[in-house]
């Protein structure tokens, strides 16, 4: 039972709080956000050259053989300075799928030079219909020959206007709700039909709609054993999950602050704000509802870097308490500072947005205290 | 006791129900069904459209182009007017200025304004809020010197909603900074927006619209017959404004069609996969809010019976403000919950006029939901905060 | 659209504040609930001679032919004076039960007595399994001649130890959560076989277990048709909710005003704690509780009077709200009273009881919001 | 970072658990799961129990009989006293009044009043509150007034938990109101409950128990021998009891006992009934609960680390005790929800030894739920009311 960091873990959350205060202010990040890409392939290569891309994968495949510790480290970070570039999507989210299944060609040609921060990459597996349902695929993909053909449609595929390979889930078999019958496919953005329609989101980021008509993938490109991407999937939308809510303790605990250093100074009836008693008591529960958060980021992290058997129970406990309590804070940030927490110009309203996309993503509050609710 | 309406009051109803069925703009309640944002000239088109019929000012005395109607008439009347998901009425000049400008202004100032107000041939804002003085009003700075037969203004006023859509503004400002009370000094005053020294800088607001402004003033000048009242007694003159406010303060009636409207939605299943009403976690939540609108739409009806009951208002109005921006609110966050994934994608654009539908993204509107709950943070805060109803609260009903 | 009360009723309204106002303190009530009976049957003639308990019956009954709108104005102020005199269990429940299912004959046996304030009645359906499920009933009764023999066991019976006649429901036909075969029977309380063990309340009122084996009963004590009393029970049952639901709005405004009152005389640091924003603002949510429970009882009740279609969706939307807002409206005024809240000297604790209770009774908040949720 | 606990933790969990589960006093335990209210006699055995091996005082100093465990040495001895279902150790002799003693009393002090405490031959109560001096202690009246070689004593305290079963009582007592602060001039003084002039009269709380008392004290001569520390410095060893509090101030392990036992209950179906286990609105709250539950055993994990490390505990320590509190009466309320009608039954005496079972109300002990729910609603107003601790995390974490 130990919560120190070791000096690797250390150096590493040092060198990201540096980086996060040095050269990523508010102002910086909006002309990242508002760039052509989305972000900034100058940080991007800089995530890569510090290795921040490589945590999470084996030595073997190039990686440092770190863990959801080191994740949870970096991605705290990223949420208290807002950062849009495509980590959650290239990293955790296709990275995960490539690390999990792909073969030893297919990560030399695709997760060398993700890692390498050559290329973007992007899942898609969300469909219109599936809402939380991870089993819920109905797009196909039937074998023909030396290829396989595939028809459907994806949801708002993280990073997917960006992506240079498209990691896209089909069913080899099984009905549309089976866990088992689901594939994944690598699939070369420019490939012919396929079209990608790409849009940034509400929280800064980038994301695209797919749909595909008789697209034509070689057999080479698909991912794993034919029917069994589920556990794969399974496995990355946990990681995800856990990475999403370290992000949301990072921008819960820095709201705070924010609010609590505003109320000490906006001046109302001739007193700082910060000394009515009723704000007092609700940045209070702002404060513990912080702590709380994190708390359970801690245990559930650390329950997922020793692969322990309630690591999925600790992901729902985790998704559960950031979705309520990051509501909270955020709604409550808001609306302490105010007409100007409701401005453009302001990075509360930022903060806000990005953890409101948090809440409903990998499963909402409400869907994952019903799997905790038996 | 009971809870019938009388047979005229049926009649009533069925009228006004007729008249909206069959004559209201069909493309404007089809921008509205698509959420489309209205246009200002749209927006003047569907506020002419109720001058017409006499429907632009219900709450006005009858002298002055009101109604006459009763508080249940008034109700129905609101309640038919949400059932078309018709826009809202720009308070600015309907429900506030005018009723300032008939209960005080002088007989020039109603013959000069209040015809064009109940057209709405001229476009008016309000011009309160100060950057330093949000909540604590009577702290604003804007000063108005008198100069021979002109007041000459200068300050910022900011929050303004819609300032760059307007002909006019009407301004609290201080004419007199020797006073006891910081609420003495005060007055009301009418600016023509296209006098010289007036400018208007937009504020990006939270969706990334430009719904509100700032207002600059620079010696501007402004004839002292556009003061309305007496000098030193615009803080009194404002407060009066809210009574104004009373009917539909709570929006129970568009809270109501879009709860209706969203169990529609959750209704349908979308390719195959189950509706989200069988989802019962979520369909427990739309109940609790819908058991609290319900409870919000009587408190509302036993305030409007006490008033045309000539009794003072009693303490259930002043909970109306902020217990309906809470349910508007909630009502902001089951849309994105039944949204999902869906809340994400950032694309107002679609929701323009003519945007080429294979383009859209997401099922029907649900892409606007996230839209509409961000911006809608800010009910709770404009128009005095919840924390200061709660406060008034406090102090004047419970006498703490 | 009217709010506003005729004469006959705003008569009743002012007699019973009256009474409660002149003769009902908390000491006295505190010695009615601690005699043997636990009310008292001279304040109980009273309200036999002041016509209270021949509100709801028809004249052909010998009642007033008053409704819902006249019970909610009792037990609103019953709920003010926190009365202990069994109102709910002899009139709103045995007495519901008699107006709707006895035979000409039986009522004059029964009924008259009861409105006379003549002998004490109960309804004995709850059942230790079957929780808020008002058709599961697992008490048998068989026919056998010209009598009925019933087996079963009754639980939290109101009013049980003091009833002379128990309306015990056992099923004649069906399984055990069928809504037909049910039956109910007139059984009086010094019956062979019939076992009461009676016990007080929390909240001061009185309450009994019933078991009964080989228990027999003359087919002429069968309330109404064999196997018909669900519909009975059912129109009973929405009735005393919408009674208790009065009750309950009574005690949450009287909690809300002491507790205000309190807060202006306490002083603690050397102010009133009334004069704490964070408390001001929790009393003004308590003032709202109040008033949006208010609305929906009149709503509710004014439905049940036109005999309205949404009547039982109304009933369980006040019930819900009465069970969230009525905890928090007695949660927040125990806890504003500190160390007196919670002592057994003070007023308050015995109305946090009973609004404890009433939450319990009739179905809880969950389930009627589950009812409501479809 | 890590969740593993080492070797030798595990093999200490194991060494206390085996003597838990073999040597525990059965009846004490059978008494616990009954529901039954332990009597002083066996609260009594049960320390004792504790102090015959080395238990009794885990956060003492070796020296004057602690135990020099480690922060999780602590955290496992603590989960393995809740798993057997133990009484609450009386905290005032063992958690409030000794460690004042040993901090800042004199040898004489220390040699005369510690052992009979580590031994629990020694009744302690605490002497803090006053009628008119609940959250604002520092108002304090009670006067100790210096006559020769003893106080006299004159005031009343209150709230004074199990005053009827105290030899001895620890006050704060006024020993001087010429002061500055109010905080100043209060002294810290020990006094034996069989003193003349020393009254206790009962205070009946809401669930009809005497758990309570007034204590007045009526020119009570008390040596100046029993003046701990210096004169007028009662205030500053008050707070410091705070500190030695910290250890299980959260109760996680017997909330997590507590909801263990709920989910088995609602696991269990009555004669043919679906099991409330199978109600999914109420196994979401349950679940809701256990989550806030788990978050609140890593916050205190954190504190004890953070201590342990020799740092000051974080705000995370600060916010222990209320949200604590908040759990441990949702959990209460949990089991009033569970027990539906039979919240209702009021029949303490079935919980006491000996009492008839055919004669008993409700299955198992669920009519208790009620009564433990009424008279927790303490939890969140004695010991600094949650409140109080708010105020306490604003200014002195927020520095608002």
């Amino acid at each position: 039972m130990d919560f120190a960091l070791n000096e690797e873990q250390q150096m590493l959350e040092d060198s990201v709080a540096k980086f996060i205060g040095n050269d990523y202010d508010f102002d910086t990040r909006q002309g990242y956000a508002g760039s052509p890409a989305g972000y900034s392939q100058d940080v991007w290569r800089q995530f890569a050259e510090l290795g921040w891309t490589a945590v999470p994968f084996s030595e073997a495949d190039g990686g440092f053989g770190y863990g959801p510790v080191e994740v949870m480290l970096l991605l705290r970070l990223f949420g208290r300075g807002l950062v849009v570039e495509p980590y959650l999507a290239n990293i955790v989210l296709a990275g995960g799928a490539l690390r999990r299944a792909a073969s030893a060609e297919q990560k030399e040609q695709w997760l060398e030079p993700l890692i390498g921060g050559e290329i973007q990459a992007a899942l898609a597996h969300v469909e219109p219909q599936s809402r939380y349902e991870l089993a819920n695929v109905a797009s196909t993909a039937v074998a023909d020959g030396e290829h396989y053909v595939l028809n459907g449609r994806k949801s708002v595929v993280l990073n997917g206007g960006n992506a240079d390979v498209l990691l896209i889930s089909a069913r080899t078999a099984g009905g549309q709700a089976d866990t088992s019958g689901i594939s994944l496919f690598l699939v070369p953005a420019d490939s012919d039909k396929l079209n990608v329609r790409r849009y940034p989101t509400v929280d800064g980021h980038q994301a695209a709609e797919l749909d595909f008509a008789e697209l034509r993938v070689p057999a080479t490109h698909r991912l794993g054993a034919a029917g069994e991407a589920f556990a794969v999937l399974d496995g990355v939308n946990d990681d995800a999950t856990l990475a999403v809510c370290a992000e949301a303790v990072g921008i819960m605990q820095i709201m705070t602050e924010k609010t609590v250093e505003y109320s000490k100074s906006r001046i109302q009836f001739g007193v700082p704000i910060g000394s009515f008693q009723a704000l007092q008591h609700r940045m209070v529960d702002m404060l513990t509802a912080c702590e709380q958060s994190y708390s359970l980021l801690l245990w559930a992290t650390m329950l997922a870097a020793d692969e322990h058997a309630d690591t999925k129970q600790a992901v729902s406990s985790l998704k559960y308490q950031i979705g309520t309590a990051g509501k909270k804070v955020g709604q409550e940030a808001v609306q302490i500072h105010g007409g100007m927490g409701v401005t453009w110009e302001l990075d509360i309203a930022h903060y806000f947005k990005r953890l409101t996309s948090i809440g409903q993503l990998f499963g909402n509050a409400d869907f994952h205290l019903d799997r905790l609710a038996v | 006791m009971n809870l019938t309406f009388t047979e005229e009051e049926l009649g009533f109803r069925d009228e006004i129900r007729h008249v909206f069925e069959n004559e209201f703009p069909d493309d404007i309640r089809a921008m509205r069904d698509a959420g489309t944002g209205i246009s200002r000239d749209d927006q003047i088109r569907f506020q002419k459209w109720l001058f017409e019929r006499g429907w632009s000012a219900i709450n006005w005395p009858v002298e002055y182009g009101g109604t006459g109607w009763t508080a249940v008439q008034k109700y129905l009347f609101m309640q038919e007017l949400a059932e078309v998901n018709a826009p809202d009425i720009v308070p600015f000049g309907l429900s506030m200025v005018g009723p300032v400008i008939y209960t005080f202004g002088d007989d020039a100032q109603k013959q000069r304004f209040l015809p064009d107000i109940l057209e709405s041939n001229v476009w008016w804002c309000q011009g309160y809020s100060e950057p330093g003085s949000g909540s604590d009003l009577a702290s604003l700075k804007t000063r108005a010197d008198l100069d021979g037969d002109h007041f000459v203004v200068n300050g910022t006023k900011t929050w303004t909603t819609l300032a760059h859509y307007a002909d006019w503004i009407f301004c609290l400002v201080r004419t007199n900074s020797d006073v006891a009370r910081r609420q003495e000094g005060i007055s009301f005053l009418l600016i023509d927006m296209q006098s010289p020294g007036v400018s208007v800088k937009p504020i990006i607001t939270i969706e990334g619209e430009r719904e509100v402004n700032e207002v600059h003033f620079e010696d501007v000048r402004v004839p002292v017959g556009n003061l309305v009242g007496e000098e030193g007694k615009g803080w009194t003159y404002g407060k009066v404004l809210l009574q104004h406010e009373r009917t539909n303060i709570a929006a129970v009636h568009q809270s109501k069609y879009r709860l209706r409207k969203l169990k529609e939605q959750a209704g349908r299943s979308v390719r195959g996969a189950a509706p989200l009403a069988e989802d019962q976690s979520y369909m427990r939540r739309l109940a609790a809010v819908e058991i609290e609108l319900k409870a919000l739409e009587f408190t509302e009806l036993r305030t409007l019976a006490a008033v045309s009951a000539g009794k003072a208002p009693g303490p259930e109005s002043s909970i109306l403000k902020f217990v309906g921006t809470e349910i508007q609110q909630a009502i902001d966050e089951l849309y994105v919950e039944a949204a999902g994934y869906y809340a994400l994608p950032f694309v107002p654009e679609q929701y323009a006029p003519g945007f080429a539908q294979e383009e859209r993204v997401g099922e029907g509107n649900e892409t606007s939901a996230s839209l509409r709950y961000f911006n809608f943070r800010k009910a709770s805060i404009y128009g005095g905060s919840n924390e200061i109803q709660k406060n008034i609260v406090s102090k004047h009903v419970l006498g703490l």
